[in-house]
Parts: structure tokens; C-alpha cells; sequence
């Protein structure tokens, strides 16, 4: 009993990780690169609903929709000021550092106007869930809800992405920047809906995160931001179902790793896995084999 | 030609080492004078510390060309070795030959860790290989907070679960407790033993870039799939740059631990935050380029510290600068701006007219 | 790159000269740029330049993860510095404040400290987190500086002469919570839920469990969490339900908590849960759902709705201030300022003594007196520096601590 | 016997044959040219010799001794050295120092006495630096030797590519498409220097080539590959002459 207690619990760590990844994958596939301020736009994403409903009381729906309006305009206003400028520099490394920098800002911001103290974050899920075995196994509303938002996000944008003009530039943009702009797309505007579409993501990622772990803070995002992208690598960076399956495994390998090998070493375990996986297979689960031509 | 190359890179490499030495008697002087404030006087330790790790991840990011993410963990390990060493011998050696032996023990286990984690590691390419020494760097946080080591009279004794599990006799006394980590290290560390140390460092790594060893590195940077066609071993000339950069990560590990009496594995102190802090110095002091690191690590580490004075407002004002500085530093725009109106541009545009 | 190494090399040469500037111009202009006491230290400088000021200097995290505690410290020790400076000050002389960030971290605490020396400070009241705390101890004790930490637990924060504490240590914390709980037969199974990546919580567990064989308390399930994987919790919960615990300890802070109550709730697992000091502040966590604390207890010197005057005052000027509820550290602040008075008093020091010289006063001043705080009435020291006070169990019922 | 004997070497790419049954002969200080259409497999022959690619059948012998199978650094280190059809410096390394690499398996010293910079350093490296420039010398390239490779001509760039072969000493070069981006007057100078490098280092030579004036000019025997397969082989003139080969060439 406690077995399936316990993978519950891990599919429901890993589905607040996927919905992150997902985002993360997505910004890492089309501007190949790794936005360390993923993490913090979630965190503000929560803060703007915890604000709206239980500072200024509105309704939950208005205050998710008005989050995910912040967050698309921060995210583009973030890749035009701090990310578009190095796109072309020299060193692939050099947006990495205002990525870090861009990490720091928000949460210093955040510190400055919310202050440290943790933020109960009220759950935008009301139902309980599905009670199973008399009342043994409790499969929580937030659980289902984020499984759910996720399946539906990837198939969502696995059908953008394959279906539409613009999913197709972003696809032409991540193959080869040079060729997608001689092909007459609009590299910058597909680079900067790239950054809106992910940061609409966090926005919902840290909805979903924190009503499943409420706790809010200006820290809040970071490691989960980090966990993710672990996820994210786990699951073959880039890929857009990989992300999905990265997240839920690295969240049941946590919880299991807790449960049967050590608690206090449950970080250790995780990151072992993911070494693992990648030593195996280079470039993640659903990662994609590039031969480098000779 | 050739001899004019020969001493262009000598004449580069002693500018880096003048620098140092200059900076070195010039904080002497302040010193003996009496007019250096306790904070930058507490500050010169640190500061040697971070240069070692902003040159020794230079030579993985810059001269080997992988991104490293999990360079704070060879200085945990460096720093835990070292620190366990002296603790053990606080009252069997002199302090001199002590800290001698502490750094090569600390260099030594570091250099094994390296070796350890890069025969997995350097299979990997790009930001896998990014991923995965950030994964190392963590386990290695992770379990150096659940290793406790105590000793009595019958010897050593581990145990990853708690003090108790030790079993000490009475009399014995804990040595690594846990996440307390070791606390009443010595205080062995001093500024002219952190020079020297910035100045082995450097000697190791300019010369090792300038030998057939690091023509070899760097040509595996350059193109890969060349190295190997003129019959370069990749994964030996890999391995030597991942872990001599590992061994110089466990000296600054040393000098940190001795510079501390308590020592304890943080998020802060030895997590991933650590190594992007590293990579920020290499980042920004230029890629490959050792005298930058230098700079860029005495300048990004005094930096928040000068900023004390705005309180609240200093790690915001710090985020805007470092983006400032990278925009300034990196961005193709910015670069053509400042070529265009350089100082030496304007100065020779004037002449030229004059000469007219 | 020779641009950027110029660039760099010019950059170097401005922060170098700016930092010996500062570095020797500071006591001058430390007054003016001290942004959290201008208010009141504006107008008492002014008049100090006859009668002289106590500076008294404060370190803890007040930016990364641990804020909370440093903000806490800072604004709790603000409060007491303006009402002494109110009522006269100090055998009439006035207290300066100036609390500097150590981000949590041994190194910047360190830099925070030198940093407050150049600022000529004379007493210390700090650090507040334990692993920043043991370093600055070190350098304090060399400089032979008087330190009382409001919070730093740990048994070496105090190991030499010259520093006190407020707070309980981490032992007496896990040694009187077992005893508590044996005492009373609260349970005989019992679960710990600690954070191994944290000196506070491993150190009250270490204790917690040496004692709790003395108390005849059987420890079924002591699991563990870090700082990097802290916020899913049902593992813990869910072996300590399976083990049969009938109550679970919390040696940990208030912000994994309310997440384990939840959690707890979710999965349909209530025992009784038992936590110390780091408890505090649960009740005040904004939005938080009190309900899930009930019949939560904890063994904590302050309670933030305890009637008596000294705390109603304190928290109602807190909370006009700052906007939020205090908690214990910003408590073990305010009593530990009124504590640096007292001894001060006590010892007859004089501001234009040496630091060195006001130290070895107030140790022996410290043995002597008697402070009647918000933690405790009636705190006395003993020379190791540790306080005689007496834990407080409350319990929480209908949403506010109640005492036991 | 011939310096290089390869038989029946066969390569799949999942169920693509991209070279099947190739067999060639090089007579020690031969040149020889391998031509074909685009895509017949050519490069694909270049990386089995070498290593790169694992071949699923055939066997390479080069001087008696069977290379087939090997890591490519021990191919090299047994006498094959090659270029690439996209140029591959060592962008960041000077012109000499790109040689000096070339260098790196015949002149040895210890990791510690380049860090030390001990006598054995000094007296290596000075070998190596006058055994470079002499390369760089035969390349015309002795000039430009403290140059960052990446800033070269193009045409100068093949060359050093060619100079870092021939810096590891090998028994047979490979060299792919050489005269690929070159004006007409800088293949003349090149045929001249290939020409050179055979007769002064007395050097066996195999390349790819489309430019069919260098093939003409410089080749004494030919293979044409198509598909995979090899159409022919013989003197350059008969290959050359062969209508098989013109149609391959032109299309039917």
C-alpha cells in the first residue's frame, strides 16, 4: 500500500516539475539557451495571483489570467533587454551570466516589495481529489488538475508547434537561425513569442507549484527552476514530451529514493540517476542522437 | 617572426604576474601603515580564493572549452580534506608544515575527485556535460553533509546517519559532524601564503597552456574531430586540463577552510550557486583569458561588498551591474560602439587630421 | 579582449581606491549613509558629539534564503534601540545602531563584521544564524570584542568568554523537549523530521535523541530533508504514519512546517506535533490556514499574542512599523539590545572607552544582572554564556498559542 | 606490396550501403586520385580509412599492417594523416602552433617539465619550433606564423591544413577536395605544391577531387566511385577517357 502511496506522491512532485520543464525545454529548444531566470518568473507569476486573490481578494480565474499577462510581458521584456543584445556574442556563455543575473534581479525585487516572510498561497484547486482503498490513498485535486494542465500544454504545443505558421518558424528558427531568416521569417518576433509562450507556462507552472506546495517566498522558484531543468536534460532537452516524462520520473525517483534508500540523501540519489541515464544515453530520453558530421 | 610571438606571450604572462606581485606590495605598504580598513583586510583571503577558482575553472571553461557547473565541489572537497587533516594534527605539527601538507592534501583529494568525476563526465558534450558536473557538484554537497567522522582511542569511525551512530568511547571527539561540518580549523590561512598560491596557480596554468600539453587542450577545443585525426588522445589531454583545474579548485578549497574557523557544506558556500559564481568571474574577465579572470574575480568580489552602504537596495543593485557589465562587455552592438568611439580611435582620427 | 582588459583593469583601479576611501573615511561618514537608523540617530548624534554614543553594530542574512531571521533581527533590535534612546539612553548616553547582511554565510559574515569595525563598533549583537555565528565568535574573541547573539544556537556560538547568547542552545532545546514530552507522557513513539543540511535542526535532533532514551521515548522514525529538497514532505510523513508515530517532532523552521501540516492534512495523518522555537512565526505566515496547526505544541519562549504588556507593546509597535506579525528571532533582538543595555549600565562603561575595554566590563556585567524580556522574565546568565530562562510549552488552540 | 591495400570495404548507415565492396591498391609515392558525383561516398571512404566510421565488412591494410577497425589517433600514429573538405583548424591556435600540434606524437617531454619549464622544454621546443617553420616554409607560410589560424586567406588555411598533416609524419596523405573555393591561379600553385610535397618528403598521396584539371594534372592513377560502388579504376587518362565515367558524370 504505502508503494503506491509513495509513486502517487512521486507523480505528483514530478508533475509540478514537468509543468516547469516545459517551459524551460521549450525556451532552451528555439533560443538554445539554458534561461536560468525561468525559475524566478514562476515565482512572480505566483506572487502576482497570491496578490490579486488574497491581497486585493478577486477572483481566482482574473488573478491567474492577469499572472499570465505579467509574466508574457516580462518574459519578452527580459529577452529584448537582457537576452536579444548577446545573441550574437561572441561566447555562447555570455547570455548564461545575464540569465544569473537576470535570477538575482527578480528575486531581489520580489525581497524588496513582499519581504522574506513565507506566503501561504491559497490552493486555485478546491476539489479534494479521488479517495481510494477506504480513505488509504488520497490522489489530491492539485495532483490531478497539474497532470492534466500538462498533458493538455504538451499536446497543445506539440500541435502548435507542428500545426501552425508560427509553430513552424519557431521549428525553422531552432534548426538554423541564418537559413529561417533568409526563408523571410521573422527570427526576433519568433524568438520573442518563444519567450512569451514560456513565461505563460511559468506563470501556470507556479500557479500549480505553489498550490501544491504552498509556501511562497522570493526563493521559491529557484530550486525547482533547477530541479527542472534537470528534468528537462533527464528527458532529452529540446523535446517537448521528453520534458513531460522527465519531470514525473525525476519526481517519482525523489520520492522513492526517500522512501527506500535514504532520506538524507535524497538529492544525491536523484542526481545520480539523472548521471546515470545521461552516461547511457547522452543526450536524455527523448533527446535526439546528433552525429557531428565529418 | 617567431621570437617576436615567443615574446609577446612572455611579456603577457609576466604583465599577469606583475599585477599580482604590484598589487601584493602595494596592500603591503597600506598595511604596514595602518590605513587598510578591517573589511578589506579581511577581505584579502577571500579574494585570493576566488582568483585560484576563477583561473583553475578558466581552464576547463576556457582552455579545455566545456562548461563546467559543479566547480564549488572540488573546493568542498578540497576545503573538508584539508580542514579534516589539520584538525586531526592541530597538535602534532607545526603550523607552517601542517598548512604545507593540508595543501597538498587538499589539492591531492581534489585532483582524485576530478579524475573520479571526469572519466564519466568528458564523454558527454555541451550542456550535458554542463548538467551533469552541476549533478556532481550537489551529491558531492549532499553527502559531505551526511558524512560524520569522529575519532577515539580505537580508531576512526564513520557513519552517514548521525553522531550517534559513531559509537564513540568517552574521551573520543567528532571530527566531520555532519552538516555542522568541522568546526575550530586553524586559522592558517594569511594573505602572503594566498599570493603565493595566485601566483603557483597562475605559473601552473600560463605554463601549461604554453606547453605541448596545452596545445593539445586547446587544439581539442578548437576542432575535436582534427585532434584526433593528428593523432591527439582526447580523453587523456581532457582528463589532465578537468583535473589539474580539480586540484587547484581544492588549494582555494584550502584556503578557504583556513581562513574560517568553521566549515560547513551551504547552498551558498559549496552549491551550484557557488560554481555560477565562479563562471561569472571567468565569464566576464573573458573566456580563456587568465588575466581577466583575475581581475574580473578581485572586482566582482569586492563589489557587493563596497555596495554595503545602500543596505537593502545592495544584491539588487549588484543584479543590475553584473547585467550592465555583461551587456557592456559582450553584446556585438556595444563592442562596435565603443570601437568606434575608443579613446585610440579618436586620438588617431585627431593626428591624422593634423598630419593633414 | 585588450578593451575589456582595459576596461576590467580601469574598473579594478576605481573599486580598490573607492574601498580605501571607504574603508578610511567611514567612522566620519557612517552617521549620514546608515540608512535603517537615520531617523532617531539623526537628531541624537547631534547631541552625542558631547556625551559620545554606544555603537552597537548587528549581523544576519537579510537578502538569500534566510531573510526572514536577519529582517526579523534588524527590525526587533530597531524597536529597543528607539525606546531606550527615548527614555534617555544608557546612563545617558545614546545607542547607535548599524546592522549589516551576511546573505547566511560564514564568509560574508566575516566582511560584515570587519566592516562594522571600521564603523568603530564597540558591542556586537549578532549573529543571528549558527554557522555564521561560530566564525565571527572566533574573531570576536581575538579582538576581544562583546558579543551576544539573539539566536545563534549552536553550542560553539558562545565556546569563549567573551560571548553570550539569548536564545536556548541547540542541546538544552533537544535535551528539554524530550524531557518535556517524557514528562508529560505525551508519547512513546515518537517521529523526528529534521533538516540534515542545517546545523540548528541536526544539532536540537542529535540531542533530542540521546535524551529521549532517558525519557523512555521510543524514536521509530527519524527522517530527514535538505535545504534542496524541501518542499515535498510526504515521504517523512507517510513513514512515520506507517511506523505508528503518535507524535512527530519538528526541530525545524516555521516555513517546512505549515508545508507539512498540509501535507499531514492531505494524506489524512494527524498525530500530535511537537516543535521548538523555530516554530514560531507558523500563526503569522500571511494566508496560512491556522486550522491545520491546531493542537500543534511547542516549546518557545515568545509568543507573539501573549497578553502581558512588554510583548502587546512590543508587537503592536512592530506590527505599525513593519507591517507584519514578529516572531521569536525578532523577540530574541529586542531582549537581547535591552540586555547589552542593562549590562552596560551594570558595568558603568563609557563610550569613549576601546571596545576592548567595554568587553571586559560586561563580561562580569553580564553574570550580574537580571533582564525581564519578552522571552523570559528574570533572565540571568552564567559565565559560559548561556541564559537561565525558562521554556514556555504552549499549544496552539482555536488559531492562537495558548500556555500549557 | 603496396603501401595501402584495401578490400571489400563495405559501410551501412541503417539499411544504406553507402560504400560497398570498395577495393583500392597505392603504390608506395603514388598519387592517386578517388572521383566521383556528388554523394557517391567518397568522404564516406576518407572517414573508414581513418577510423572515423567502423566499416561492417573489408579489411585496410596500410605497409603490411592491418589498420582496420582502429581508433583514429592510432590509425594516424600507424601513417595515415588527412584534411578535411570543411576546413578543420585550430581556429584559436597561431599558423605555428597548429603545426606544433601536428607535431605532438614525435616530440616528447613530461607534463612537469612543461610546467616547470625545465631544460627538456626549452631544448623540445625549439626543435619543434625550427621543425615547424620548416613546413610552414614549404607552404609559403612561414610569414604568417604567429597569425591566428582563424584570420588566414582561405586559400592559406587549406594549406596549413595540409602542412599540419604532414606534420605527423605519416606514410600515406589524404586529402579532401584541397582545391575546393579556389581560383584557377591558386589550384595552379597548389597542383605545384602537392607535386612538391610527393617528390621532397617522397609521400604517398591519395585525393578527392572535383576540379578535373588538377585530377588530369597531377594523378597518375584514378578510382571513380558512383553509388557507393567503384566504377573504375586505371590510368587517368583511361579513366578519364571511359564513357562509364562521363555518364556518370554528366547524367544519362
Amino acid at each position: 500500500m504505502s508503494f503506491i502511496s509513495y509513486l502517487i506522491n512521486g507523480i505528483s512532485l514530478g508533475s509540478v516539475y514537468a509543468i516547469i520543464a516545459l517551459g524551460y525545454t521549450m525556451v532552451y529548444g528555439i533560443a538554445k539557451m539554458l534561461n536560468f531566470a525561468h525559475g524566478d518568473v514562476i515565482m512572480v507569476g505566483a506572487f502576482a495571483v497570491f496578490t490579486i486573490v488574497s491581497t486585493l481578494g478577486m477572483p481566482i480565474r482574473l488573478g491567474i489570467i492577469v499572472s499570465i499577462l505579467i509574466c508574457t510581458v516580462l518574459g519578452v521584456v527580459i529577452e529584448r533587454v537582457a537576452y536579444k543584445p548577446l545573441r550574437n556574442a561572441a561566447s555562447p556563455l555570455a547570455v548564461l551570466i545575464t540569465a544569473i543575473g537576470v535570477s538575482y534581479l527578480l528575486q531581489n525585487v520580489a525581497l524588496l516589495i513582499f519581504g522574506a516572510n513565507a506566503k501561504s498561497f491559497t490552493s486555485v484547486v478546491s476539489w479534494s481529489g479521488i479517495k481510494l482503498a477506504d480513505g488509504q490513498l488520497n490522489i489530491s485535486g492539485v495532483t490531478i488538475v497539474t497532470i492534466l494542465a500538462c498533458i493538455v500544454i504538451m499536446i497543445a504545443l506539440t500541435l502548435f508547434i507542428n500545426k501552425t505558421k508560427a509553430g513552424q518558424a519557431m521549428l525553422a528558427v531552432s534548426e538554423d537561425k541564418g537559413a529561417a531568416q533568409l526563408m523571410g521569417i521573422n527570427v526576433n518576433g519568433t524568438i520573442a513569442l518563444t519567450f512569451a509562450i514560456g513565461s505563460a507556462l511559468a506563470a501556470i507552472a507556479g500557479v500549480l507549484l505553489c498550490s501544491a506546495y504552498p509556501s511562497l517566498t522570493p526563493y521559491t522558484g529557484s530550486m525547482p527552476g533547477i530541479k527542472a531543468f534537470v528534468a528537462a536534460v533527464l528527458g532529452g532537452i529540446g523535446s517537448i514530451p521528453g520534458a513531460m516524462i522527465g519531470g514525473i520520473l525525476l519526481g517519482v525517483i525523489e520520492i522513492f529514493g526517500k522512501a527506500y534508500i535514504s532520506s538524507q540523501m535524497a538529492d544525491a540519489i536523484v542526481f545520480a540517476v539523472l548521471i546515470v541515464v545521461l552516461l547511457v544515453k547522452p543526450t536524455g530520453i527523448l533527446g535526439k542522437n546528433i552525429q557531428e558530421k565529418v | 617572426m617567431k621570437m617576436k610571438e615567443l615574446n609577446k606571450t612572455t611579456k603577457s604572462n609576466l604583465i599577469t604576474y606583475a599585477l599580482v606581485i604590484i598589487t601584493y606590495i602595494i596592500v603591503q605598504i597600506i598595511l604596514e601603515s595602518g590605513h587598510m580598513s578591517s573589511l578589506m583586510e579581511g577581505l584579502l583571503v577571500p579574494l585570493c580564493t576566488y582568483v585560484i577558482l576563477a583561473v583553475s575553472l578558466n581552464l576547463t571553461v576556457g582552455i579545455l572549452g566545456e562548461l563546467s557547473l559543479g566547480h564549488a565541489g572540488f573546493m568542498c572537497v578540497g576545503a573538508f580534506s584539508s580542514a579534516f587533516f589539520s584538525k586531526c594534527t592541530a597538535e602534532l605539527l607545526p603550523s607552517g608544515l601542517r598548512f604545507f601538507l593540508a595543501i597538498l592534501i587538499g589539492a591531492a583529494v581534489a585532483a582524485l575527485f576530478g579524475m573520479l568525476v571526469g572519466i564519466p563526465v568528458l564523454r558527454l558534450k555541451g550542456d550535458y556535460l554542463a548538467i551533469v558536473t552541476l549533478a556532481f557538484g550537489e551529491i558531492i554537497k549532499n553527502l559531505v553533509n551526511v558524512l560524520y567522522i569522529g575519532i577515539d582511542e580505537n580508531g576512526m569511525h564513520f557513519s552517514t546517519k548521525d553522531s550517534i551512530s559513531l559509537g564513540l568511547q568517552p574521551g573520543g571527539k567528532t571530527i566531520i559532524n555532519g552538516a555542522q561540518g568541522i568546526s575550530g580549523t586553524p586559522n592558517d590561512s594569511t594573505f602572503t601564503i594566498g599570493i603565493i598560491l595566485v601566483l603557483i596557480t597562475l605559473f601552473i596554468v600560463l605554463n601549461l597552456v604554453h606547453s605541448r600539453d596545452g596545445r593539445a587542450i586547446m587544439a581539442i577545443r578548437d576542432n575535436r574531430i582534427a585532434a584526433e585525426s593528428v593523432g591527439i588522445n582526447i580523453t587523456k589531454y581532457k582528463l589532465m586540463a578537468f583535473t589539474i583545474s580539480a586540484a587547484l579548485a581544492g588549494v582555494a578549497g584550502v584556503l578557504y577552510a583556513h581562513n574560517l574557523s568553521t566549515l560547513t557544506a551551504l547552498p551558498k558556500n559549496f552549491g551550484y550557486n557557488m560554481s555560477i559564481t565562479i563562471l561569472v568571474f571567468v565569464v566576464l574577465g573573458g573566456i580563456g583569458n587568465i588575466r581577466g579572470s583575475v581581475i574580473a574575480a578581485v572586482v566582482l568580489t569586492l563589489l557587493p561588498e563596497l555596495l554595503r552602504e545602500l543596505n537593502d537596495y545592495r544584491m539588487l543593485i549588484y543584479a543590475i551591474v553584473l547585467i550592465a557589465m555583461m551587456l557592456f562587455n559582450s553584446s556585438p552592438k556595444a563592442i562596435a560602439f565603443r570601437e568606434k568611439y575608443s579613446l585610440k580611435k579618436l586620438f588617431a582620427k585627431k593626428s591624422a587630421k593634423e598630419g593633414k | 579582449m585588450k578593451k575589456l582588459q582595459k576596461f576590467m583593469s580601469l574598473a579594478l583601479a576605481c573599486t580598490l581606491t573607492a574601498s580605501f576611501i571607504t574603508g578610511c573615511g567611514s567612522s566620519e561618514s557612517s552617521e549620514g549613509t546608515n540608512n535603517a537608523t537615520t531617523e532617531n540617530t539623526a537628531e541624537t548624534s547631534a547631541d552625542s558629539a558631547t556625551t559620545g554614543t554606544f555603537k552597537i553594530g548587528g549581523i544576519g542574512p537579510v537578502t538569500g534564503g534566510a531573510a526572514v531571521y536577519g529582517l526579523a533581527v534588524q527590525n526587533g533590535a530597531q524597536i529597543a534601540i528607539d525606546e531606550i534612546n527615548a527614555a534617555g539612553g544608557v546612563n545617558g548616553y545614546m545607542l547607535e545602531f548599524k546592522f549589516e547582511d551576511d546573505e547566511h554565510d560564514a564568509e560574508k559574515a566575516i566582511n560584515a563584521y570587519n566592516s562594522l569595525k571600521d564603523w568603530d563598533m564597540q558591542i556586537l549583537m549578532g549573529t543571528v544564524t549558527s554557522t555564521p555565528c561560530q566564525a565571527v565568535a572566533e574573531k570576536t574573541n581575538q579582538d576581544n570584542l562583546f558579543q551576544l547573539t539573539p539566536s545563534g544556537s549552536a553550542p560553539s556560538c558562545v565556546q569563549y568568554d567573551n560571548a553570550f547568547r539569548i536564545c536556548f542552545s541547540d542541546p538544552a532545546q533537544g535535551y528539554a523537549s524530550a524531557q518535556y514530552i517524557g514528562e508529560n507522557n505525551l508519547a512513546t513513539k515518537v517521529a523526528v523530521i529534521y533538516d540534515s543540511s542545517d546545523v540548528y535542526s541536526s544539532g536540537i535532533y542529535e540531542n533530542f535523541y540521546a535524551e529521549a532514551q532517558n525519557q523512555g521515548i521510543e524514536i521509530v522514525a527519524a527522517e530527514a530533508f535538505t535545504a534542496d529538497s524541501n518542499t515535498d514532505f510526504s515521504v517523512q510523513l507517510q513513514k512515520a504514519k506507517d511506523a505508528g508515530a503518535e507524535l512527530v517532532f519538528l526541530p525545524i523552521y516555521y516555513k517546512e512546517v505549515a508545508l507539512i501540516l498540509t501535507q499531514a492534512n492531505d494524506m489524512g495523518y494527524a498525530p500530535m506535533f511537537f516543535g521548538c522555537d523555530g516554530l514560531d512565526g507558523l500563526l503569522a505566515v500571511e494566508n496560512f490556514d491556522t486550522s491545520l496547526a491546531e493542537g500543534v505544541i511547542l516549546l518557545t519562549p515568545f509568543a507573539a499574542d501573549a497578553t502581558d504588556d512588554l510583548t502587546v507593546n512590543f508587537v503592536t509597535k512592530y506590527e505599525e512599523l513593519y507591517g507584519e506579525t514578529p516572531n521569536q528571532f525578532a523577540a530574541d533582538a529586542y531582549d537581547a539590545i535591552y540586555a547589552i543595555a542593562a549590562a552596560l549600565e551594570q558595568s558603568g562603561a563609557t563610550p569613549d572607552m576601546s571596545a576592548s575595554e567595554i568587553c571586559d566590563l560586561m563580561k562580569t556585567a553580564m553574570t550580574e544582572i537580571s533582564v525581564d524580556g519578552l522571552t523570559s522574565s528574570n533572565i540571568t546568565w552564567n559565565a559560559a554564556g548561556e541564559p537561565t530562562k525558562e521554556p514556555k510549552a504552549v499549544k496552539i488552540v482555536d488559531g492562537v498559542y495558548t500556555a500549557m | 606490396m603496396a603501401l595501402l591495400e584495401v578490400q571489400n570495404l563495405s559501410i551501412s548507415f541503417g539499411g544504406l550501403r553507402a560504400v560497398d565492396n570498395f577495393n583500392i591498391q597505392i603504390e608506395k609515392g603514388q598519387l592517386y586520385g578517388l572521383i566521383g558525383p556528388n554523394g557517391a561516398g567518397k568522404t564516406t571512404v576518407f572517414n573508414l580509412l581513418t577510423g572515423v566510421y567502423k566499416p561492417t565488412e573489408g579489411i585496410i591494410t596500410l605497409d603490411g599492417e592491418n589498420i582496420t577497425g582502429k581508433k583514429t589517433i592510432d590509425i594516424n600514429k600507424a601513417g595515415i594523416a588527412r584534411t578535411f573538405q570543411n576546413i578543420r583548424l585550430f581556429k584559436e591556435l597561431s599558423v605555428l602552433d597548429n603545426v606544433k600540434v601536428g607535431l605532438h606524437n614525435n616530440y616528447h617531454y613530461g607534463t612537469i617539465s612543461g610546467i616547470l619549464r625545465l631544460p627538456s622544454y626549452s631544448k623540445t621546443e625549439k626543435i619543434m619550433d625550427e621543425k615547424a617553420m620548416e613546413l610552414l616554409k614549404v607552404f609559403d607560410l612561414d610569414k604568417e606564423a604567429s597569425t591566428l589560424a582563424a584570420n588566414l586567406p582561405y586559400g592559406k588555411q587549406r594549406k596549413l591544413e595540409i602542412a599540419r598533416a604532414l606534420a605527423t609524419n605519416p606514410k600515406l596523405l589524404l586529402l579532401d577536395e584541397p582545391a575546393a573555393g579556389m581560383n584557377p591561379n591558386e589550384t595552379l600553385e597548389l597542383m605545384e605544391t602537392i607535386h612538391f610535397v610527393r617528390d621532397h618528403f617522397n609521400m604517398t598521396i591519395l585525393l578527392i577531387e572535383h576540379d578535373m584539371k588538377l585530377v588530369s594534372g597531377i594523378c597518375e592513377e584514378l578510382t571513380v566511385l558512383n553509388f557507393g560502388k567503384v566504377l573504375t579504376h586505371g590510368k587517368t587518362s583511361d579513366v578519364l577517357n571511359d564513357p562509364q565515367v562521363i555518364t556518370a558524370y554528366l547524367g544519362e
